[in-house]
């Protein structure tokens, strides 16, 4: 398989498009993820990706395994960085090449709304005023401090097991 | 008492201070062994966790074994 | 604007997506045509491509400037290529960014529908056999001669107007 | 009779043999004028064909003025 990767070096739009180039395919769509200067509301200067690496390439083969088989012959490539980034960085790409383009499209957004939504990645931001969170951990955290720190005696209760972290735009 | 490796990650392994450690455990199921850490390493509480059990996502209530290898999985911010 | 232009050279994505990066978007989807070596069961050797190309360009910025309107502040660039073109060129690119993904994919395949359907561009097919034809243009053109020669005496009829030419995929 | 200029695209510059010319004509509206000219280069039959005047798309019926450009558009197959 090996259609879904970590890197820790940066990785490029050529790179994805050459791994599924194909003369038979006339449609090509990526999505990049690129690093932005603000998110909810706070300037960020760079931040960290780290992942649990071994379960992650397994689940990102398992999405891009999906995606070919709803999306008829897809050819799908995904690459996420690790480690520090700066801003403008592609943190995520995803490129797929199809026959037609309708395919391509979706396939290419089901893979990236998958890969955000199951595959264990973490992002920790370096805030301009010096800051620093974990993104979808820190409010979760601090409010639950703030108010009642003894809830957390039963991590498999309806809370942690049904509820859904706040989804990342972008 | 089963003897388990656990791997932290991001906000846990700043919190428990290391990436993995073994150890003996009186906790029978994943929750439970997530219950014992957490008090030990105040970690703090997280909406939407998983478990991973021996590299696959699990649930849990899975009865641990001896050997196996525990990873707990805050919400993910890929992308 | 000068958001939609015409190329007799080759384009490449690294181009596009250099003209709508941008520290504040977190999102970039971009949509490549491919030359594929077979169209509707045959070989394709090469082709070109004609525009009328100061009507074309006029109705390419129409059709970005609706996206942007759409798809909330959406940075899109497109190209498209003129001449003849190998087997695996680009014939055509358009490039999205966005603060958020989902306007991202919804402003890429907004636009290339749009081109494909309302920008005047002809394909010309060279086969592998020797033959090569106008795409959306020959079939139509043989199955009328065969048949009735006289019925296209009045261009402004309902046929003509309302009649859409078979969508290209891909 | 107005003056007019027209330019040819695809499979009608082939059929024409040309990419333009200029026309003293004696057809009232655009689609007149396409008849005019179909029957002169034996032009195939197109579904789906359009015009443009002064380089806008236009409407068939639409009077044709002197100086004016008129193109006609065969279906269009860009990507």
């Amino acid at each position: 398989m090996m259609r879904f990767a970590f890197s820790r070096e940066p990785v490029s739009g050529a790179d994805i498009r050459r791994l599924v180039g194909d003369d038979a395919a006339g449609a090509y769509v990526a999505f990049e993820g690129w690093v932005r200067n603000h998110n909810e509301g706070r300037e960020v200067r760079r931040l960290e990706y780290e992942a649990y690496e071994s379960l992650g390439v397994k689940e990102g083969e398992r999405i891009i395994a999906e995606a070919g088989q709803r999306f008829g012959g897809a050819s799908v490539y995904c690459v996420h960085r690790l480690g520090p980034l700066e801003i403008g960085d592609i943190a995520v790409i995803v490129g797929v090449s199809t026959p037609h383009r309708g395919e391509a499209f979706d396939a290419c957004r089901y893979v990236i709304d998958e890969v955000k939504h199951r595959v264990p990645i973490w992002k920790k931001e370096h805030y301009v005023d010096g800051d620093s969170g974990w993104v979808n951990c820190e409010r979760c955290a601090s409010a639950a401090h703030d108010h009642d720190h003894d809830s957390h005696d039963d991590p498999s209760g309806d809370e942690r097991q049904r509820g859904t972290g706040r989804r990342q735009a972008g | 008492m089963p003897n388990v490796r656990i791997e932290y990650f991001a906000i846990l392994r700043e919190h428990a201070g290391k990436d993995a450690e073994e150890l003996q455990t009186g906790a029978c199921t994943a929750g439970e062994l997530f219950n014992e850490l957490a008090d030990r390493y105040a970690f703090p509480e997280l909406n939407s966790m998983k478990v991973a059990i021996n590299e696959e996502f699990d649930d849990w209530d899975t009865a641990l074994a001896d050997g196996d290898s525990v990873a707990f999985i805050p919400p993910v911010a890929g992308g």
